[in-house]
Order: structure tokens, then C-alpha cells, then sequence
């Protein structure tokens, strides 16, 4: 049994073994770069997944649908499990079939694209409310001036969707960064895991626990302040006092 | 009617939405310089019909003749027709400067941003030039002040104004107004129309929808009367208003004064 | 160059076996085995942490390509699983905490919670003995939690291998709660055959290399040097 | 910073509308979706379901018992931290806005190994509580689950709840006083049931959220019905089967959540607002 | 001014909004069955006067007695005052019937709810009473085919009469009214004027604040201008509206008209 005054040696948290500070950090940088490409992907999912659900056929509208519905009613836990062992067992099959034998998924690719995919489903819904927010004379103005679809999209539509749609995003980069922490649950050595690493190796659970809370609550904070700046950059044009 | 270049011609158009017929055969020709006012009733197809001219309605048959060339058409199966190359469509409607009743200016550009994007992004003029010319025709409409304004911060007559810069911006052939005043407030409504006024001074090819018949006695060139799907009269402003002949148009002309 | 092959890890520390230090290195008898099996067999190993919990179904997606994890090949593992030949062997114990004496046996365990690690032939052991005759067998994850629970009075024993346990007792943590309640009676059925490199059906070659390493290294020796600064037995087993 | 819409747009809370189902391509999608359970059923293994029925049902049961209690206790609590934010002495208004901002900043796994793993294991190191009557429940995981799972619904919902309390019209409050309430009387007649009315909405996308959360419980040992598929898969080596089946059965809990929900809200019909 | 009993009496009432004195020392008595209009411009503190007898907004000096009960004040320590009693001002406030200009129906509760609400939980009546008396007042306004809808689904004007079926179930000594029909369109002010029209026929006390000066003219008993923060004339309708004395009088009497 560990005395009170070893709960809090601090010299574990030093950045040089035998700290455990420098693992917590590394684990912290993996989880920003899932959440990162996690939520680059998602958004990329998510506005084709907008596009879709909006201008697209009856059969991609339906698809859709599935998707967003799938994702949004079962637990990111079960879908990580789901998607990372079936993801990349899928991939190998395809890869086998077509006579590339086994591809080799890294664990940070594997993580992107699992919090990539939940993460498309969330930012599809986000993104058709803003774009459905758009006035639709608007684009009957582009349309008007002889905007090809494609410019309309780029130069109009976009653009002017995304004063709706910062709020809804920002919630989702945080929420990204926190669904990270899930993927401990599949052995990735991120933030979460390692602190557990480090909490059973020396017993310090307390300490441990509380230095990842401290890390991420930081990365909250910091995006908070960025996402104020971004929205002030954004909503410039709506007439609310910003 | 007069030997000046034919600006725009529109032949037997019709429109149906499903059952409905709103447009019935409706012909008419612009020549430049004439300012056409197209009154009628509600719901009588005026939108429809200006809306058709830059396809932004599909007419379900008929053709649209801009400066001598006829947007080419085909059956889209469906007992209706659609163009048959979206770049001629987008290349004539670049040269219609069309004014929406509500503005529809874009909420996410400053007022300079608006009148450059289609001259920039559509014609291709340099961005410098553009800006120039831009300045030059918010300083007419009175908007210098307000060109890096957002338009959710302007108000309605200056919106509008922001707008007829925007449509002027691209050097049309035919100015298009939908109903310009009707979202404004009463003191708003003299500011924008002083604008058309001068445009029709200029003698700039214009076909406007309005319910403000004073101002369509005053500055039309020529007033056309829808009803019931047709053009049930047309002629000079003096005329329509003056020596009303069909019932329908005496009616409408009584029940708006 | 060598061929790279991925070895799963359980990504929980599992001492004297398995453990990450600070630097983010893995220690313990087994990255040693594996180091020497793999420089014998010339293999570039490369270590890929997992849960312990999907470790299985990580070898058949094909995210590892062998698992070293202190596994014990048990039939139902060989359904999903193949197996090189045992490369170690230890008796199962059961430890409790200090000042409260049972045996390891159902009668001494009756009315007592006792702790495991999930998907260990520990697991299937306790329920049938312990589980059915009146005890509660509850599941961790990992066996440094069920350690960590009975150390916190949370649980009344933990059942394991005896070289696990043994190792929480030298610690500073294990010392000072728990001690050795003795090993329980061996079920050849469950607990049989001993500890191996865990490989994908159908992976005959790596299989074969493996086999021909582990052969080696006990026959020069290499094996009993890095056992040595372990364990004071042989660990091999009969 | 968690708007009402971003709640419905991250969580289930409408079920995709009846209107005019079957169109043709939806009857041809619905073929190959039967196709696909078809084969789901036929050609993956489920002969393990019948042996694992009882324990599933069980599972169930804790998740939702998990489910019920957490965000009860949570939405009482998210009451005072809501209405604290927008009226009370600063003091107290800065410790809710901090364990708001903590709790809503840090993932809910951390939390709950902190709660179980951290605090938990202090406890036996003080033999007052190791000899008091709670040490039975401090023993168990489940209180470590319940307390965590509460505390961050508190949170995420006092936030909502503080938007509900500010956002009741200023009139309202102010005809309650002119008709002689007292304080006590207008927070429970007034202003409490019209907060509450308002945040019904959001307050549905949270709880799916929560329901989606509680699997998270299964990591410290807690015998919920992830934990019960995560044991079919440990000791069957399946390994897609019981996943299949636990969001199918994720599915349902939604589902019968936000229709659940839906006959709520109908019971007070709101317009416009 | 007559021997009836005296219903409020307010003595010398002031308010200070920081540094802007908003009433300047107001004294006003209504006796039982006085209609009472108060006419005033804009931010002449007519709301304010209004919301300072039922300590709505605390008035900074001077005192409020309803039905010979003087509600009793404390100074604050900023220089301004407050009730020291919280109980008593609840109690005078259930005596006195608010309607609000927009009239702050509770949105979650439906109409008949609304109206049993202050007698049930203020008053402590029965329910069952509560609901009889509720329906009898519902019946007067024309609500009660209503009884059982929610607020937000009923027009502006149906509000209003709800809103004052509320006011009247506390069966209050004196009605209270904010502009009860300023936030009302045109069409809709007719049906709530004439439900107040019917209450000050049957003598009950009231105070009103409206812009409606036909309206005041007909129904008021006595009405009272307030300008600059003071009481610049008073007097029953005919005198005030028909021959006004005063300058400021005069000149807001012809720009309403
Ligand atoms: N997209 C549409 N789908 C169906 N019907 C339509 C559509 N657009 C217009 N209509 C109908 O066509 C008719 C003509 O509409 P239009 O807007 O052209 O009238 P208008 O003359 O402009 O009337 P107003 O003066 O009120 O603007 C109306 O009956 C209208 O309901
Ligand atoms: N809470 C407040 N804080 C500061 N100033 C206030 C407040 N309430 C009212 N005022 C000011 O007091 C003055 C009188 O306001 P009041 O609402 O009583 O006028 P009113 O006569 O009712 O006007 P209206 O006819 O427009 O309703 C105004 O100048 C107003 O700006
Ligand atoms: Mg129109
Ligand atoms: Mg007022």
C-alpha cells in the first residue's frame, strides 16, 4: 500500500525516463493527430455526405440516411470496435481479391479513419442544416449572373453556409478530440492508454489520471480560443452583434 | 415597331407547374433601348414569365432569343424541355442583369465583394478593373460610402440599390426587375425607384414587373398586360392607362387606384 | 533485409513478461524471448501493442502477425488460431490478501469474490471450479487491475499465473497487501499445454520458423541466459 | 457552446419519417438490405445467441438501469448548476461554470478511470471507510460508474439547462410576480416547468448521448451488455457476430428513446419558438 | 374627489434610473370604481409609473397604499428603497390584476391552467373552485372553446382576453393595463377594447396606460398626462381632451390625431 506522500511524487511526471512526462506528451501528440485527421476526414465525408442528402438521387439520399442514422444511434465505443477490426479486414479482402495480398493499416490510420467516419456522419447533419440555411435566393442570384454549378458551390454556397455551420463544427472538433481517447479501448497508445500504462506501472493512479485531464483540458481551452477567433472571423457578414 | 436591334424575343412561351398553366403562349419583343413594364394581377404569371426568360424556370415550350441567339432546347422526357448546353444558358444569363424583388444580395461579401463576383468570376474581367468599375457604379447608385459593408447592415432601399450595381456590374444587354420595391418600406421605395428612373433615361434595354403604376406611366416605353396566362393587352404607357379596351385591364387599372 | 513481422503485445503491463517503461520501451522475459527468437530466425519483429481483448481478432484481420502474450494453447484458441509449440509452462495460483487464510480450493473459496483476467484460461478455470461451487469470479481487462482491486479490498483473491503473481508480491504494492495462497489442481483440459507464440491459421512458414528458433535457442543456451535474470527455476516446465 | 442544434445534429433525435416510404428504388434498396440479413443470419454464425440469451437480457437491463438512474440523478443536478449560472452569487456561478468546463473538457473515459482506478483505490487506505457501512457499495464498480456517468451528464446538461432558465422570457417571470408568487412558487410553477419544456428537446439528444456513453461502464467490470457481447467474444473468438448484434441492439434502445421522447414533447405542442 | 373608498393612493413617487430621473414626484388616488387612463409620450414613464405600484420596478422614494395598507419601505443602503417585507408586497400584488402589453401568458401551461394558476397557488382557493370561476371569466372574454389550447396557437387578441381573464380570477381591487393593445394588429384591438369597455361599465377599479385616446375618452372615469417625469394635467375625459389647458397638452393632443 503506497503512502499519501508517494501520490503526489511529482518526478514522475519529469520529461526524461524515469518521468513518465515525455510518454504522456507522445501520447497526447498521437491523439491530436487522430483527432486531427480524424476530423479533416469527417469533414470531407460529411460534405460530400451534405451534398448528397441535399442535391443527390433518391438512392444516395437513402444510403445516406443509413449512414447518419447508423452512426448517430450506436455508441462510438461499438462502432470504433466495428470499424477497426472490420475496417481493415474488409480492406485486405478487397486487397486480396484484386491480388495485392495484405495491406498494412497502421494503427494511426486505422484510429483516422475510425473517429473519421463517426465523425462524417455528425458533420453531414451539421453541414446540410448550414447549407440548408442558406437563402435560396441567393443561389438563384448566382445562378442568375451565370455561375456554373460548380463556381455556385465554391464561390456561394460554401461560403456563405459557414457562419451557420462554426458552431455546430467547433462542437465536433471537441468532440473529436475527446472520442480519441476510446480508441485506448483497441490497445492505440494514445493519450489515454498511456496514462494508464504509466498509472499501473507505478501506481500512481491518481497523479496520472489527473496530468492526462490537466493535457486535455488544455487542447479544450486552446480550441476554445481559437474557435472564438474563427467565429469573429466568419460571422462578420450576420447582422447579430457579433 | 421601330428598326432598332432586337434585343430580346420571346416566343409562344409556355409554362405548366404539373397541372397548372400558367403561361399560355406569351410573345413579346424587346428592341435596345425599349423599357418594357409588365403589370397584371397576382399570381397572373409575371415572375414566372421573367423568371423563364433566364431559365430560371424551364419554360415547358416556346424559345428565348437573346441578342439574336435562340437557347437551344431539347425534350427532357418528361414532356417538358431543358436546355441542351448549360454553358450557352450561363452564358446568356450573364448577360441579363436580373434584380430580385428581395435583393438576394450574397450575405457573406461586403457590397464591392457582390458587384465583382460575377464580372471576376464569371466574365473574367481583371479583378483591378473590375473594382474600378464597381466603384464607379456604386458612386451612381450612392453606395461609395457603404462598399465594404456587409448588406445584412444596410437597409432595404440600399440594398436594393447594392443590387441594380451588382446587375449593371456585368454590362447586360436587359436589365430584369422583379417587382424591385415591393419588400421595401413605403420611404425606401423613392429612393430605388429615382435609380430605374435613370436607368431608363439612359435608354437601357429594361423589362421590369412592378406594381407601382405611376412609375410604369412614367418611365415605360411600353406597358404589357398579363392575365389569365396571356397578354391580354399591350401597348404605350398612354395607351394602357389612358384608353383601356378589354374589361379585365379597365378592372385592374380601377381596383388600383 | 529481414522480414518484418508485427508482434502483438497486450498493451497492459503484464510483469515479469510484458511492461512498458517510462521511455516507452517494453522490458520483461518476453520481449527478451523475442528478441532471441527472432534474431535466431531472422525475423525484423517489430512490437505492436494491442488490447488483450481483441488480440485474437487483431491476428485474423491481419493487423499483427503473431501474438507473444504469455497466450496458453487451449483447444478452443486452436479453432480460431494456430499456435508454435509452448515456449514456456507455470503452474496457476490463486493469492489473497495477508490475515485471511483459505486454500486454493472450491471449498476454501466459497462465498469469496475472486478476480481473473478476461480471455485467459484462468478465466474458464475459476468459473468452472470456483464459479459453480459458490464463489463469484469477476473479469478485469487486465491482470494489473484485478492485482490493483484486491490490493484494494475490492475482490478477496486473484487467480493467475503463479509467475505473475508472484511478481506483484515482490512489489512494494503486493508486499505490503497479499500473499500466496497456494497453486490450485491442475486441469490438463484448461490449463494444459503451455504457453504459445500465438500465429495465424495457414501461416505454416512462419510457423515452421518459429518452431525451428524456439528449438534452438533452448538447445544454445540463449534461452536459460536471459531466463536467469528472471526467474531462479526453470520456467520451461516438464 | 453546445447549441440545441448541434445536440440534434450529433445525436438520433428524429427517426427517419414514414411520409410516402415505399417509392420503387426503396423497395429495390429494402430487397437488397433483406439480401444482406439474410445472409447476416445464414452464413455468420449465431448459434451461440440461445446460450447467451439470459446474460444479454441481463446486460440490457444494467444498461439501462445505468441509463435511468444516471441521467435522473444527473438532470437533478444539472438543475442547480443550470440555474446557479444565471442567477446566483458569483462564487457560486465561477464553481459551476469550472466543473462545467472541466467535466465537458476531458473525455468520460478519464473520468471514469480516474473516479474507479484513482479515487477508488485510496478509499481501503482509510480504515474509517473500509470499516463504515458504504464500504460494501464502495467495493462494487457500479457506484464508480453511476457517479461518473452522472456527473457528466450534470454537466452537459446543466449547460443546456443554463440556456433554458436564461432563455424564458423576462415577461413571463415578471407576470408570476405581479400575481403575487413567491420566489419559491415562481421557480417551481413558473420558471422551473417552462425551462424544462424548452430544453425537452435537447434534453432527448442528450440522453441518447448518454445511452451511448454507457457502454463505457463495461471497462471497469461492470456487467452491462457490451461487457456481456465483449465476454461471447472472448470466449467464442467470434468476432463480428456479437458486435452486429450489440449495435443492433443500440439501435432499438435509441430508437425506442427518441420515440419515447417524441410522445413527451407532443404532450406540450410548441409553435414557432 | 368623491366618497367613495379609496382604492390606491400614491404619494409622491419618484424613480431614478441611474442618473435619469424617469417620474419626478407623482401622487395619484383612485377610488373604488375610478377608471383611470394615463396618457403620456413616449418614455414619459407611464410603464414605469405603472410597474412602481405593484413594486415591478422599485420606486426610489414616496409610498403606494392599496386599500389603506401602505406598503412598507426600507432604504437599501444606495441611496435608494425597498420593501421590508417581502410577504406583504406579495400580498398586495395578489390584490392588484396585471395585463401586460405583451401580454406574458405562460407558454407552458394551457389557458385555463394560466387563469387557475395565481388563485390556486397564490391564493390557495380549491381547484375545483378555481376551475369553475376560471371558466365563468373564459366564458366572458369568449374563451372558452379555448380553454384547453396552449398560448403560442392563439392570436394576438385572444391572448390579450386570456390575459385578462387571468388578471381578473385573483379577483383583484384594482386592474392594471400596460398598453393592453399596442402589441395587437389593427384587426384585433376591437375585441380586446371592448372585453375592458365591458369591465369599466360594471365600475370595476382600473388604471390604464394607452395611446388609444378615443378609447380613453369613452371609457375613463378620469385621465391623467403625464409629461417630464411629472403630472401636467388631470381631469375627466371631456375636460382634458376637449379643452386642454396646458401647451405640452395641446400639442400632444393634435399630433395623435
Ligand atoms: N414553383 C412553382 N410551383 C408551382 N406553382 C408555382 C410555382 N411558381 C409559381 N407558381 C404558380 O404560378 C402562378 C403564377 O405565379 P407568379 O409568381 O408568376 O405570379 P406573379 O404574377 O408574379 O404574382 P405576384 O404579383 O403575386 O408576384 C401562381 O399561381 C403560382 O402559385
Ligand atoms: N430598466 C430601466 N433602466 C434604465 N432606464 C429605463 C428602464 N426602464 C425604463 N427606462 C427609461 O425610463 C424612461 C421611461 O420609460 P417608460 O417605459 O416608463 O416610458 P413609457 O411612458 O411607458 O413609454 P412608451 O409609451 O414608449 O411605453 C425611458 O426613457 C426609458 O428609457
Ligand atoms: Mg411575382
Ligand atoms: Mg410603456
Amino acid at each position: 500500500m503506497a503512502d499519501a506522500g508517494s501520490m503526489i511524487n511529482w518526478g514522475l511526471l519529469a520529461l526524461e525516463p524515469p518521468g513518465w512526462g515525455g510518454v504522456l506528451l507522445a501520447g497526447l501528440w498521437n491523439s491530436i493527430q487522430i483527432a486531427v485527421g480524424g476530423y479533416g476526414l469527417g469533414l470531407l465525408l460529411g460534405t460530400g455526405g451534405a451534398m448528397g442528402k441535399l442535391y443527390g438521387g433518391p438512392v444516395t439520399k437513402d444510403l445516406l440516411e443509413v449512414y447518419t442514422t447508423l452512426v448517430r444511434a450506436v455508441p462510438e465505443l461499438v462502432l470504433i470496435l466495428i470499424l477497426y477490426y472490420a475496417g481493415t479486414d474488409v480492406l485486405n479482402q478487397i486487397s486480396a481479391a484484386l491480388g495485392w495480398g495484405p495491406v498494412d493499416v497502421s494503427g494511426l490510420a486505422a484510429g483516422i479513419f475510425v473517429i473519421g467516419v463517426v465523425q462524417g456522419a455528425y458533420s453531414t447533419e451539421v453541414l446540410r442544416g448550414a447549407i440548408k440555411a442558406v437563402p435560396a435566393g441567393q443561389i438563384e442570384a448566382a445562378r442568375a449572373y451565370g455561375m456554373s454549378p460548380g463556381q455556385i458551390l465554391r464561390r456561394i454556397t460554401l461560403p456563405a453556409m459557414l457562419p451557420h455551420a462554426i458552431p455546430g463544427l467547433s462542437n465536433l472538433w471537441l468532440i473529436a478530440t475527446k472520442d480519441t481517447a476510446l480508441l485506448a479501448v483497441v490497445g492505440f497508445s494514445e493519450l489515454t492508454l498511456v496514462t494508464r500504462q504509466a498509472a499501473g506501472a507505478t501506481k500512481a493512479y491518481l497523479l496520472f489520471f489527473c496530468a492526462a485531464g490537466v493535457l486535455y483540458l488544455m487542447l479544450t481551452l486552446v480550441s476554445n480560443v481559437l474557435i472564438v477567433l474563427i467565429e469573429r472571423r466568419y460571422r462578420r457578414g450576420m447582422a447579430e452583434p457579433a | 415597331m421601330t428598326d432598332r436591334a432586337e434585343a430580346i424575343a420571346v416566343k409562344d412561351l409556355h409554362k405548366r407547374f404539373g397541372p397548372l398553366e400558367v403561361l399560355k403562349g406569351v410573345s413579346l419583343t424587346a428592341h435596345e433601348g425599349d423599357v418594357i413594364a409588365i403589370i397584371g394581377g397576382s399570381g397572373s404569371g409575371k415572375s414566372t414569365f421573367l423568371r423563364c426568360i433566364n431559365m430560371l424556370e424551364l419554360p415547358s415550350a416556346g424559345s428565348v432569343t437573346i441578342h439574336g441567339e435562340t437557347i437551344a432546347m431539347k425534350t427532357d422526357g418528361h414532356g417538358g424541355q431543358m436546355p441542351s448546353d448549360r454553358r450557352q444558358v450561363q452564358r446568356m444569363r450573364s448577360r441579363l442583369g436580373m434584380v430580385f424583388q428581395s435583393f438576394n444580395l450574397w450575405q457573406h461579401m461586403t457590397i464591392l465583394e457582390n458587384v465583382i463576383e460575377a464580372p471576376v468570376h464569371v466574365l473574367g474581367v481583371k479583378k483591378d478593373e473590375a473594382v474600378e468599375r464597381a466603384e464607379t457604379l456604386l458612386r451612381r447608385v450612392g453606395l461609395y460610402e457603404k462598399r465594404d459593408a456587409f448588406p445584412a447592415f444596410l437597409s432595404g432601399g440600399q440594398q436594393q440599390r447594392a443590387a441594380i450595381a451588382r446587375a449593371l456590374a456585368i454590362q447586360p444587354h436587359v436589365m430584369l426587375f422583379d417587382e424591385p420595391t415591393s419588400a421595401l418600406d413605403p420611404e425606401l421605395v423613392g429612393e430605388v425607384l429615382s435609380v430605374i428612373g435613370d436607368l431608363a433615361r439612359e435608354k437601357r434595354t429594361m423589362i421590369l414587373v412592378t406594381h407601382e403604376m405611376k412609375f410604369a406611366r412614367n418611365v415605360a416605353s411600353h406597358v404589357v398586360f398579363l392575365a389569365g396566362g396571356v397578354i391580354e393587352e399591350q401597348g404605350p404607357p398612354e395607351e394602357i392607362f389612358g384608353s383601356p379596351r378589354s374589361e379585365r385591364l379597365k378592372k385592374f387599372i380601377s381596383s388600383i387606384h | 533485409a529481414a522480414e518484418q513481422v508485427r508482434v502483438g503485445f497486450a498493451a497492459e503491463p503484464y510483469p515479469p513478461f510484458t511492461s512498458p517503461d517510462a521511455s516507452g520501451n517494453w522490458e520483461g522475459w518476453e520481449v527478451d524471448f523475442m528478441k532471441a527468437v527472432c534474431a535466431e530466425a531472422k525475423l525484423d519483429c517489430v512490437i505492436t501493442p494491442v488490447a488483450w481483448d481483441g488480440i485474437i481478432p487483431a491476428l485474423t484481420s491481419n493487423k499483427i502477425d503473431m501474438i507473444i502474450g504469455s497466450m496458453s494453447i487451449t483447444p478452443e484458441r486452436l479453432q480460431t488460431i494456430d499456435f508454435s509449440d509452448k515456449y514456456y509452462n507455470t503452474p496457476t495460483a490463486v493469492m489473497g490478501p495477508k490475515g485471511v487464510d483459505f486454500d486454493a480450493t472450491p471449498e476454501g473459496l466459497k462465498g469469496k469474490t475472486i478476480g481473473v483476467q478476461v480471455a485467459t484460461i484462468h478465466q474458464v478455470y475459476a468459473n468452472k471450479y470456483f464459479g459453480e461451487n459458490g464463489a463469484t469470479v469477476k473479469e478485469y481487462q487486465t491482470q494489473d487491475e484485478a492485482n490493483n482491486d484486491l490490493a484494494a479490498g475490492r475482490i478477496d483473491a486473484v487467480q493467475a499465473d503463479s509467475i505473475a503473481l508472484k511478481a506483484f508480491l515482490d512489489s512494494e504494492q503486493g508486499a505490503a497487501c497479499c500473499e500466496m495462497k497456494g497453486n490450485v489442481k491442475d486441469d490438463p483440459e484448461i490449463l494444459g499445454l503451455g504457453v504459445g507464440v500465438g500465429l495465424r491459421k495457414g501461416d505454416t512458414a512462419l510457423k515452421d520458423k518459429i518452431n525451428a528458433a524456439i528449438k534452438a535457442i533452448r538447445a544454445n543456451g540463449t534461452y536459460d541466459e536471459f531466463s536467469k535474470k528472471y526467474f531462479d527455476f526453470d520456467i520451461y516446465g516438464g | 457552446m453546445m447549441s440545441d442544434e448541434t445536440v440534434s445534429a450529433i445525436a438520433l433525435t428524429e427517426l427517419p419519417r414514414k411520409e410516402s416510404f415505399f417509392k420503387p428504388h426503396r423497395i429495390v434498396l429494402m430487397g437488397i438490405a433483406a439480401l444482406l440479413v439474410f445472409s447476416i443470419v445464414w452464413f455468420m454464425r449465431w448459434d451461440w445467441v440461445p446460450k447467451y440469451s439470459g446474460r444479454l437480457v441481463s446486460g440490457v437491463g444494467v444498461t439501462l438501469l445505468m441509463l435511468a438512474s444516471t441521467s435522473i440523478i444527473g438532470f437533478l443536478l444539472a438543475v442547480p448548476i443550470g440555474l446557479v449560472q444565471v442567477t446566483g452569487p458569483w462564487p457560486l456561478k465561477a464553481l459551476a461554470r469550472g466543473f462545467c468546463t472541466v467535466v465537458r473538457g476531458t473525455p468520460l473515459l478519464l473520468q471514469l478511470w480516474l473516479l474507479y482506478y484513482g479515487l477508488g483505490s485510496l478509499f481501503p487506505q482509510f480504515p474509517g471507510i473500509r470499516n463504515s457501512f458504504l464500504w460494501p457499495y464502495l467495493r462494487e464498480a457500479w457506484p464508480y460508474g453511476v457517479a461518473a456517468l452522472t456527473i457528466s451528464f450534470a454537466a452537459y446538461e446543466g449547460e443546456v439547462m443554463r440556456g433554458a432558465f436564461a432563455g424564458v422570457p423576462a415577461g413571463e417571470l415578471e407576470a408570476a410576480r405581479a400575481y403575487g408568487m413567491s420566489r419559491f412558487t415562481l421557480f417551481r410553477r413558473i420558471w422551473l416547468p417552462r425551462a424544462v419544456h424548452r430544453a425537452l428537446p435537447t434534453l432527448n439528444g442528450e440522453t441518447v448521448l448518454q445511452l451511448k456513453s454507457t457502454p463505457l461502464v463495461a471497462t471497469i467490470t461492470v456487467i452491462d451488455v457490451y461487457a456481456v457481447v465483449s465476454k461471447v467474444r472472448q470466449e467464442t473468438y467470434i468476432t463480428y457476430e456479437p458486435l452486429l448484434l450489440l449495435a443492433l441492439i443500440y439501435l432499438c434502445l435509441t430508437a425506442v428513446l427518441v420515440v419515447g421522447f417524441r410522445y413527451f414533447e407532443s404532450k406540450i405542442p410548441t409553435r414557432g419558438a
